[in-house]
C-alpha cells in the first residue's frame, strides 16, 4: 500500500510538471502583452520584450481609448461576436443534432458536401464571396456582411454532431412519447444535456469571431464598423509600429473572452446525463 | 377507443458481423382490443421490446402494418400516437428533477398547473417518491429510478400505455402495491395497456390475456388460465409455470396408458380420443411440478436428489425415466436428500405433446 | 384489416411528414453554406478553367492543371505540406489528449486554472506571438533555444534560416502551441463518460494505462476524430505561420501549398491556377479525412 | 442633407503610412470637399499587413477604390483598371521631382502621383564610430568603396561594453536585399533588361563572395541567414554592431525618440546617434542609391462615368499635392520631392545626415523601364532563383560559385528570356 | 480466505435541496464468513447497492471501518481488492463486443488467452450468449445487456463477489438456470459472494444467511429458514414472505388466549411463557398467508373479497378484523369473489410482536 502511494504521489508530480511546463509556454506571449502594454515606448521601430516592466505606465490604455474609435470598435466586436455566438450555437447545435440523431434521407450526402467544402483553401473563394456580398448583395461596409459568413459554420456543425452523437438516443425516444415536438425535444432536453459542448461552442466560436481579422477588414470601409481587431492593426505605420498601445488594445480586447471563458467555464465539465439510462 | 393491430408485422436488425440480418419480430399478426390489458412474456430476447417500441414507433418496423383505433400509423409520429411508455432501461431526462421528469409530459400537452401538480403529487405518492421530487435521477437508487420512470407514465392517460418490465428493480412487496395500483388505473382510465414482463405472477394477475413470444413469433396468445392449462406447444408450455412443467418421453402404449421407463401410467378418459391417433409411438408427457403430489400411497417411487425450502413450499428434485423432475409440495413436508419417498401424478392436469412439431395434442 | 377507409396522403406528404423538420433542423447552415461556401467553390471550379481576368476571363481548359503539375515548386509544397501534416496532426492532438487527461482528475479549482492558462493564451494577439517564437528561435546565442542548447554544448542553429531546420521549426512551434481549444473540447468530452465505466474497469483490474487505452481513448474518438479532421484541415491549409514566420523559406523548404496558392492568386493574379492547385489541395484533404473517419467511423453511443 | 445625395463619391483607400497621417489625411480632405462640394471623398486607413490583399480582391472582383496608395505595378495594369493619368492632369507636373514621377509610370504612362520617396541607406552607430575615429562625414559626402568599407568594418569586429559579441556589420539576411544593394553598386543597376536576366554576369560573383568573405571572416554574424530586421535593429541597438543596414534617414528620428525614452527611464538601453551612411559601391564602379517612390495610382470601376474620373483626379491633385509631400516627407524625414514644398518643410535630420539623405537622394537610380511582361518575368526570376539560391548562399549550404552557376544557368532558361 | 466485516460503517449523501444530509447506510456493523454466499435483501432504496458499493470500494464510507480478510481497507484502491461485481446498471463498455466486455477483465490480469477464451466460451454458453459475442451492447436486448453484465463477473475468480440484482431482467426459466449455475460457481470457487435481490426465491434458495435491511439500518441477520420462521421485527416478518404476512391487531385475554374482533384464538403451549407477559395488552398477531387454510370445518368464516388464480396457486383476500388478510391456497380449489368459506389459522406457525417496539414476543 505504502509503495502504490508512492507511486500515486510520482505520477502526480510528474504530471504538474508537465503541465507547468506547458503553462510557461503557453503564458510567455500573454505575460509579455501585458508587460508591453504597460510600457510607454511610442513609436520604437523595433521592440524587444522585456521581463520585467520598467516604469509600468498606463499611458498607452489612454491613448488607445482617447485617440481613436476604440469605444466603437469594441462595441462593434461585441456586437457581432455575440450575435454570431448565439447563432451559431442555435443553428450549429440544432444541425449537429440533425447530423447526430435523426436518420433522413441524404442526410450523408448533404454533411459530407458541407464537410468536403471546408477542404478548399479559402483563398480562392474569397474573390467569388466579395462579389457577391459587395457587388452583387451590396452589403459593403454593413454589420450583415461582417456576419452572414460566419453565421452558422460547418466546423461548429461537426463539432456537435461528433458531441451529440454521445447522448443517449433512448431520452430522445422517450421524449417523443412524452408527446414532446422536435423541437421542444431539442430545446428541453438536447440543448440541457448537451451544456458542456455548447459552452465549448459557445467560448470557441465568441473568440474565433472576435479575433476574426481578414473578412471584416475585407468588406467594411469606415472606422465606424471596423471591429477591434482591424482596429489594433492601424497602430502599424509604414516604418513604424506603436507596440505599447497596440498591446494594452490587446489587452482590453482579450477582456471580454475572459469574462465569457470564466463565466462558461463551469459548464465545461459536468456529467449530466450520468442516471438517465440503464445499461 | 383504442385497438392495436400487428399486421405482418417483421423487424430485422442489421447484424453486420455475421454479414446478415437478425429478425427480431416475425411476421407478427394480433389484435389487442380496446381497454385491453395485455401481456407480453417470452424469453429474453424474444422481441417483446422490440414489438412495444414499434407500436410507440420508435422503431419502424421492416414489413407489415401497425394500426392504431384502426388507422394505419406507419407514418405517424411518435407523439401523435397517443400513448405513454416505461422504457426498460428508464431513460429518464438527467438534469430535471424527479418531479419535472414527472411532469414534463403533462407540460407538453399544456395541461393546467394545477392539475399537473396533483396528478404529479398522487403519483409520486403511490410509487413513494414523494420525498424525493427534487433529486436528480443521478442520486436516485436503481428501484427508485425505476419508479420514477414508472411515474411518468402513469401521470399521463394516453389512449395506450406500454410498459416495458416497469416493476423488475421493485421488491416484492413494492411490486404487489403496485400490480394492484395498475390494475386500478387500468380500471379507471379504460386505456389500452400493453406490458412486458418476466414475472409470472405478474402476468397471471394482470393480464386479460398473454401474448407468449419466442425468437420473435407468437406462440400462442391466451387467457392467463388458458394458458396455464392448455398451452399449445411445449414452448409455452415449458415457459409458463415456475418452476417449469417436467417434460418426460411417453411412449403410448394404447390409447388409456402410457409408458414411462418403469412406469405404466393411465390417461384419463376425455383424452383419449385425442391420443388413439399417436398409440405405438413416442409422446412428449408434461405436468407441471404443482400437479406431482407427495403421497404415501402413491404409486411412484422416487429417490429425492436435492430438497429445496421455499419458505411456503418445497421444491423436490428427483429423476424419473432418466429425465431430472421437479416436485413442488407444500411448506410443511421437509425430506431430506436422499430419501426415497411415493409421490403421485396428477393425470388428469397431464399435457401431452407431439415430438416432432411440439404442438399439443388435445 | 382495418376497416375506416384509408386517404392514402401523396408521397411527398408522407416523406415530408416523416422528415420534414429534419431538413427544417439544417436549413439555416445549409442556406448559409449554399451562397458563402457551395456557390464560391463552383464559381472556383470554373475559375480553375479559365484565365481569370476581371474584365473577362477565357476558358483554356485544364492548362491551370497542367502547369500545377509540371510545376516542380507546386511538387515540392505538396511534400512539404504532407511532412507538415503528418509531423503536427497526430502529435499535436496526442499531446491535446494527455494534457487534457492530466488536467481532468484534478480538483476544481486546479483544473479552473491549468484549463485558463492553457485556453486564454489563445487569445494572445498573433503579434505578440510572432515576437516570441522569434525569440525562441532567434539565430544568435539570445535565442532562447540556442541558450539552452548552447548549456549542454551544441553551437547556434539558425532555426528559421536554414534549409534543414526551417520546416521542423515551423512543426515545433505548432507541437508546442495551440492545444488550448483541443483540451477545452477533450475535458468537456471527458466529464460526459459515464463514471460507472471506470467503476467497471476498477474492479475489473484495470491500470490506469490500462483504463485510458480501453476506455478513455475509444470513448474520446468522437472528439479525436473531430480534432483530427480540423487539425488536418488546418494543417494542409497552413498558411499564417508561414506567411509571418518564414515566408515560404528558405528556399522552399517551408513554402505549403497554402502559400504557393496566396503566392500564385495574390503576387501573380494567377487566379485560375490558384484555383486548381486549390481544388487538387482540396481533394488530398478529403481522402486524408475520409481515411480518418474511416478509421474512427464506430460512433460511441451509451 | 439633400445634396448628400448629388455628391460624387470618391473612394480612397491608403495606408497608416505614418503615426499622424490620418489626422493630416482628414483635415486635408475637409478642405478639399470645402472646394469642391460636389465631390464627397470617402477615405479608408488599411492595415499594412493584409491591406494588400483587400486591395487585390477589390480589384480582381471589378471594384478598386478610386485612389489607391502604392506603386503602378504590372499586374494592376493588366486588369486594365488602373487609369493613366497623363492626359488628365490640371496641374504642372514640373514642380515634382522627376524621378519620383518616373517611379509613377509604367511603360510610358503615368498612372499617379507620387507622395514621397523613400530612400535605402546603411547606418553606423556614432558613438562607436567616433571611438575607432571613423571619419564619417567624409563617408557621407563621397561614399566608400567595398574595400574601405571592408577595412573600417573589420575594426569592428569585436566584444562590447557588455561582453556581447559585436560585428562590424549587420544585415537581415532572409531576403535578398543585401545581394541587390551590393550588385547595383558593382555596376549592375537593373537585374532585368531588354537583353535579359543581368545577373548571370561576374560581378554578381563579385558581390557574393564579397559577402561570403564578410560572413566568414565574422565581420557580419554567422547566423546572418536567420536575421530579419528587426534582429539586426536589436543588434544595432544593443551596440552589436558597427554598421547595419537596411537603414532608413528616419532612423535619426527613431533613434532620437529611443534616446529620449532611455531618459525617460521608460526604455531600457544605451543611448546612441544614427549616422546615415550610402551603399559602398565596388572599385571603379559609380555609388547608386536605392529608392522609389509611392503615391497615389488612379483606378476605375467597370462602370465608372467620365465625370467620375475627372473628380477623381481632382482628390488625386490634391492628396499628393505640396502640401501632403511636404507634411509626408519631413514626418518621414524623407528628401522632399516638390520644389514649393521644400521650401516650407524641414526633415528632422541632424545637419550631417541630412546632407548625406539629400545627396543620396539626387542618386536614385530612375526605375527599370523594361515591359510589364518583362518586370514578371523579372519578378519570378528574383522568387524562384534568386531568393532561394541567395537563402542557400547565406545560409553556407552554396559556395558563391555554386549560386553563381544557379545564376547562370536559370538566366539562359527559356523561361527567362525576353 | 475473504471475510468481510462492516464496522460501524455509515454512509451519507449530501442532500442538497433538503439543505441537509440523507443516510443512505447507518451504522451498520455486521461480518461476512469467509465463501460465506449473504444475500442482501431490503425495500427499494434501503441502502443495499451502496452497501455493496462500500464493499468494492467503489464510495467511500462516512463513519466506519471495513476489513476484508482482517485487513482494513478504508484506503485500498478498488481494484486491489480482488472483487468481481455486477452493477446494477450493468456498466457495460459500450464500445467494445460482447467478447471484448467479457474478457476485458482477465485481460487486465494477464491471463493467458487460450485460458480467457476458454472462460469466456464457457461463460458466454451457460449464459446464452454464444451467438451475439461480436455485438455491441446497444444491439441487446434489456435481459441479453444483463447476462453480459452477469457474465463481466462469472469468467472471473476473485475472492469476492459482489451481484447487485443480477437477475431482475431475465425470465423466470433462465433464472432458475443462473440460480443453479451461481450456486454451481459458489461451490467450485469457493468465493465470498454478497447479493442483492427482490426475488424472494433467489434470497431464499441461493442464501446461505439473509441481510434484511431497512432505510439503511440492517434489521435481522439470519438463515433463510430462521428469517421465515422466526422474523425478529414486525418489518421482517412483513417483509420476508410474498404475499406479505398478515397483520392483525389483537388483544391478550389471557396467556392462553387472543381476541381479534369477534374471534378468540387459541395462543399454542410453547408460546404462553412469552405471552403471558402482555396479557390485558394489544399486541400485533401475524400470520402468513400460507397459513390460512381452507378448512370447511375451520372456526373462521369469511366472505371472500377478491379471488387471484396464479397457476400452481390462488390468493384469496377477505376481511378480518377490519384488516384485509390474504390466504394462499392450493391451485385447484376454485372460488369466487362474494362467496363465503370457513378457514383454518394455523396457530403454531404464528408470531407475535410488541406494538410499540414492533420486535418479536417470544
Ligand atoms: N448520489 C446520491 N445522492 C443522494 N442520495 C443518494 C445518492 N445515491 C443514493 N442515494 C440514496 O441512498 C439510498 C440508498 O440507495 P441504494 O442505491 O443503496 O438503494 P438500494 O437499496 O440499492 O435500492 P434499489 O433496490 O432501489 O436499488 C436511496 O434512498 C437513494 O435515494
Ligand atoms: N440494434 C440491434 N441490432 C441487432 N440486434 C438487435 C438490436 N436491438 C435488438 N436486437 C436483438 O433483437 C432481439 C429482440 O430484442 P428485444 O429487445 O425486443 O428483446 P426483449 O424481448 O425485450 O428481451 P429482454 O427481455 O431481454 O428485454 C434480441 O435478440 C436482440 O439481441
Ligand atoms: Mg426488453
Ligand atoms: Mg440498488
Amino acid at each position: 500500500m505504502k509503495r502504490a502511494n508512492g507511486k500515486r504521489i510520482g505520477a502526480r508530480v510528474v504530471s504538474y510538471a508537465i503541465l507547468l511546463f506547458w503553462i510557461v509556454i503557453t503564458l510567455i506571449p500573454l505575460y509579455w502583452m501585458l508587460v508591453m502594454s504597460l510600457k510607454d515606448t511610442s513609436m520604437s521601430a523595433s521592440f524587444s520584450p522585456e521581463w520585467f516592466p520598467k516604469n509600468p505606465s498606463v499611458a498607452t490604455y489612454i491613448r488607445f481609448f482617447t485617440e481613436t474609435d476604440a469605444m466603437r470598435w469594441l462595441g462593434n466586436s461585441l456586437f457581432i461576436s455575440t450575435v454570431l455566438t448565439f447563432t451559431n450555437v442555435l443553428f450549429c447545435s440544432l444541425a449537429g443534432y440533425a447530423f447526430a440523431k435523426l436518420r433522413f434521407p441524404g442526410r450523408n450526402t448533404i454533411f459530407w458536401m458541407l464537410l468536403g467544402t471546408m477542404m478548399i483553401p479559402a483563398q480562392v473563394t474569397l474573390i467569388p464571396v466579395y462579389i457577391i456580398v459587395v457587388n452583387t448583395l451590396q452589403l459593403g461596409n454593413t454589420y450583415t456582411a461582417i456576419m452572414l459568413p460566419m453565421f452558422a459554420t460547418v466546423g461548429n456543425i461537426f463539432l456537435m454532431k461528433q458531441y451529440m452523437s454521445t447522448l443517449p438516443t433512448t431520452l430522445i425516444q422517450a421524449a417523443r412519447i412524452d408527446g414532446c415536438s422536435e423541437w421542444r425535444i431539442f430545446y428541453k432536453i438536447i440543448l440541457p444535456i448537451s451544456k458542456p459542448g455548447l459552452a465549448v461552442l459557445a467560448i470557441f466560436t465568441f473568440v474565433a469571431t472576435w479575433n476574426e481579422f481578414f473578412w471584416p477588414f475585407l468588406v467594411t470601409q469606415t472606422s465606424s464598423m471596423r471591429t477591434i481587431q482591424i482596429g489594433l492593426a492601424s497602430f502599424k505605420f509604414a516604418e513604424a509600429t506603436d507596440f505599447g498601445a497596440m498591446m494594452a488594445g490587446s489587452v482590453i480586447a482579450a477582456l471580454p473572452m475572459f469574462i465569457l471563458f470564466f463565466s462558461l467555464q463551469k459548464y465545461f465539465l459536468q456529467g449530466i446525463t450520468i442516471g438517465a439510462v440503464k445499461g | 377507443m383504442a385497438t392495436i393491430v400487428f399486421e405482418g408485422i417483421t423487424k430485422t436488425f442489421a447484424d453486420a458481423k455475421k454479414g446478415g440480418i437478425f429478425t427480431a419480430v416475425d411476421e407478427a399478426t394480433f389484435e389487442i382490443k380496446d381497454k385491453e390489458f395485455l401481456v407480453f412474456v417470452g424469453p429474453s430476447g424474444c422481441g417483446k421490446t422490440t414489438s412495444l417500441r414499434m407500436i410507440a414507433g420508435l422503431e419502424k418496423q421492416t414489413g407489415g402494418n401497425i394500426y392504431i383505433d384502426g388507422q394505419l400509423v406507419n407514418h405517424v409520429h411518435p407523439k401523435d400516437r397517443d400513448i405513454a411508455m416505461v422504457f426498460q432501461d428508464y431513460a429518464l431526462y438527467p438534469h430535471m428533477s424527479i418531479e419535472q421528469n414527472l411532469s414534463f409530459g403533462l407540460k407538453n400537452m399544456k395541461i393546467e398547473k394545477s392539475i399537473i401538480e396533483e396528478k404529479v403529487a398522487y403519483a409520486s405518492k403511490i410509487l413513494g417518491l414523494d420525498q424525493l421530487l427534487d433529486r436528480k435521477p443521478r442520486e436516485l437508487s436503481g428501484g427508485q429510478r425505476q419508479r420514477v420512470a414508472l411515474g411518468r407514465a402513469i401521470v399521463r392517460d394516453p389512449k395506450v400505455f406500454l410498459f416495458d418490465e416497469p416493476l423488475s428493480n421493485l421488491d416484492a412487496k413494492l411490486r404487489v402495491q403496485m400490480r394492484i395500483e395498475l390494475a386500478e388505473l387500468h380500471q379507471r382510465l379504460g386505456a389500452t395497456i400493453v406490458y412486458v414482463t418476466h414475472d409470472q405472477v405478474e402476468a397471471m394477475t394482470l393480464g386479460e390475456r398473454i401474448v407468449v413470444m419466442n425468437e420473435g413469433k407468437v406462440q400462442q396468445i391466451a387467457s392467463p388460465q388458458e394458458l396455464y392449462a392448455r398451452p399449445q406447444n411445449m414452448f409455452v408450455a415449458g415457459f409458463i409455470g415456475s418452476p417449469a412443467m417436467n417434460f418426460i418421453p411417453a411412449y403410448v402404449l394404447s390409447e388409456n396408458q402410457l409408458q414411462m421407463g418403469d412406469y405404466l401410467l393411465d390417461v384419463p378418459l376425455d383424452r383419449q380420443d385425442y391420443v388413439r391417433a399417436y398409440v405405438n409411438r413416442q409422446v412428449m408427457f408434461g405436468i407441471r411440478p404443482e400437479h406431482i403430489l407427495l403421497d404415501p400411497k402413491g404409486s411412484v417411487e422416487v429417490k429425492v436428489n436435492v430438497f429445496e425450502h421455499l419458505g411456503a413450499e418445497n421444491l423436490l428434485y428427483f429423476s424419473f425415466n432418466e429425465q431430472s423432475v421437479i416436485s413442488k409440495t407444500a411448506g410443511e413436508n421437509f425430506i431430506k436428500a436422499g430419501e426415497t419417498i411415493a409421490m403421485t401424478f396428477q393425470m388428469e392436469k397431464m399435457h401431452l405433446f407431439d415430438i416432432e412439431t411440439k404442438q399439443r395434442i388435445g | 384489416m382495418a376497416e375506416t377507409v384509408q386517404v392514402t396522403p401523396s408521397k411527398l406528404s408522407l416523406f415530408l411528414r416523416d422528415y420534414g423538420w429534419c431538413y427544417v433542423f439544417i436549413l439555416v447552415p445549409i442556406l448559409v453554406f449554399l451562397l458563402f461556401t457551395f456557390i464560391p467553390v463552383i464559381y472556383a471550379f470554373v475559375m480553375s478553367f479559365q484565365q481569370y481576368h476581371v474584365m473577362g476571363s477565357t476558358f483554356i481548359g485544364l492548362e491551370n492543371y497542367q502547369t500545377m503539375v509540371q510545376d516542380e515548386i507546386f511538387w515540392r509544397s505538396m511534400r512539404n505540406t504532407f511532412v507538415f501534416t503528418v509531423a503536427t496532426v497526430p502529435v499535436s492532438v496526442g499531446i491535446t489528449l494527455v494534457l487534457a487527461v492530466l488536467i481532468f482528475p484534478r480538483g476544481k479549482k486546479v483544473q479552473t486554472f491549468f484549463k485558463a492558462s492553457l485556453y486564454l493564451p489563445t487569445v494572445a494577439s498573433g503579434v505578440t506571438m510572432a515576437l516570441v517564437w522569434f525569440w525562441i528561435y532567434d539565430p544568435t546565442n539570445m535565442g532562447l533555444l540556442n541558450m539552452i542548447l548552447n548549456y549542454i554544448g551544441i553551437e547556434n542553429t539558425m532555426w528559421l534560416g536554414s534549409r534543414s531546420t526551417a520546416l521542423f521549426s515551423l512543426i515545433l512551434m505548432s507541437w508546442l502551441t495551440g492545444h488550448g481549444a483541443g483540451i477545452i473540447l477533450y475535458l468537456a468530452a471527458l466529464g460526459g463518460i459515464p463514471k460507472s465505466l471506470y467503476e467497471a474497469a476498477d474492479i475489473d483490474h484495470a491500470s490506469g494505462w490500462s483504463q485510458f487505452k480501453h476506455i478513455t481513448m475509444p470513448l474520446l474518438k468522437p472528439t479525436t476524430l473531430y480534432l483530427l479532421v480540423m487539425g488536418i484541415i488546418g494543417s494542409f491549409q497552413v498558411f499564417m505561420s508561414i506567411y509571418l514566420m518564414t515566408q515560404g523559406g528558405p528556399n522552399f523548404a517551408t513554402t505549403t501549398i497554402a502559400y504557393l496558392i496566396y503566392v500564385h492568386a495574390f503576387e501573380y493574379y494567377q487566379f485560375g491556377l490558384a484555383a486548381a492547385e486549390s481544388f487538387a489541395l482540396g481533394i488530398v484533404i478529403i481522402l486524408a479525412s475520409v481515411f480518418q473517419f474511416k478509421l474512427m467511423s464506430s460512433d460511441v453511443e451509451f | 442633407g439633400g445634396d448628400e445625395e448629388k455628391r460624387d463619391v470618391v473612394k480612397v483607400w491608403t495606408y497608416p503610412v505614418h503615426g499622424e497621417y490620418e489626422g493630416e489625411l482628414k483635415e486635408s480632405i475637409a478642405a478639399f470637399e470645402k472646394e469642391n462640394p460636389t465631390i464627397k471623398v470617402e477615405y479608408e486607413v488599411l492595415s499594412w499587413a493584409e491591406g494588400l490583399q483587400k486591395f487585390d480582391i477589390a480589384l480582381n472582383s471589378g471594384s478598386p477604390p478610386d485612389l489607391y496608395f502604392g506603386r503602378p505595378l504590372g499586374k494592376y495594369k493588366e486588369t486594365e483598371l488602373l487609369v493613366p493619368i497623363d492626359d488628365k492632369l490640371s496641374i504642372d507636373l514640373s514642380d515634382y521631382d522627376e524621378v519620383a514621377l518616373d517611379h509613377m509610370t509604367l511603360e510610358g504612362s503615368m498612372y499617379g502621383l507620387p507622395l514621397y520617396q523613400y530612400l535605402h541607406v546603411w547606418g553606423g552607430n556614432k558613438a562607436l564610430l567616433e571611438e575607432y575615429d571613423v571619419d564619417y562625414e567624409k563617408i557621407q559626402l563621397e561614399g566608400w568603396t567595398w574595400d574601405e568599407f571592408y577595412e573600417l568594418a573589420s575594426i569592428g569586429d569585436q566584444e562590447n561594453d557588455h561582453g556581447d559579441r559585436q560585428y562590424g556589420f549587420v544585415f537581415q539576411g532572409v531576403d535578398e536585399e543585401l545581394l541587390d544593394h551590393l550588385a547595383r553598386n558593382n555596376g549592375i543597376p537593373y537585374r532585368m533588361t531588354e537583353e535579359g536576366i543581368q545577373w548571370d554576369d561576374d560581378r554578381i560573383l563579385e558581390a557574393m563572395t564579397f559577402i561570403v568573405k564578410l560572413r566568414d571572416e565574422g565581420i557580419m554574424p554567422a547566423e546572418t541567414a536567420a536575421i530579419d530586421a528587426a534582429k539586426r535593429q536589436e543588434m544595432y541597438y544593443n551596440y552589436q554592431a558597427l554598421f547595419y543596414g537596411r537603414a532608413i534617414p528616419y532612423a535619426d528620428a527613431i533613434v532620437q525618440n529611443r534616446n529620449q525614452e532611455i531618459q525617460d527611464g521608460v526604455t531600457e538601453g544605451e543611448e546612441l546617434d544614427f549616422v546615415l551612411l550610402p551603399i559602398p559601391h565596388h572599385e571603379g564602379e559609380v555609388e547608386v542609391s536605392q529608392g522609389g517612390a509611392e503615391g497615389y495610382l488612379l483606378f476605375t470601376q467597370n462602370n465608372a462615368d467620365e465625370a467620375h474620373v475627372e473628380n477623381s483626379v481632382k482628390v488625386l491633385e490634391h492628396l499628393a499635392g505640396a502640401d501632403a509631400i511636404g507634411k509626408t516627407s519631413s514626418a518621414l524625414a524623407l528628401p522632399i520631392i516638390h520644389k514649393e514644398a521644400a521650401d516650407n518643410y524641414e526633415l528632422p535630420l541632424s545637419d550631417e545626415n541630412r546632407l548625406a539623405a539629400e545627396r543620396l537622394a539626387s542618386n536614385v537610380l530612375p526605375p527599370n523601364t523594361i515591359t510589364s511582361e518583362l518586370a514578371a518575368k523579372d519578378d519570378m526570376f528574383k522568387t524562384q532563383v534568386v531568393v532561394p539560391t541567395f537563402q542557400g548562399l547565406i545560409s553556407g549550404e552554396l559556395t558563391p560559385e555554386e549560386a553563381f552557376e544557379k545564376f547562370k544557368t536559370e538566366a539562359a532558361s527559356a523561361k527567362y528570356q525576353p
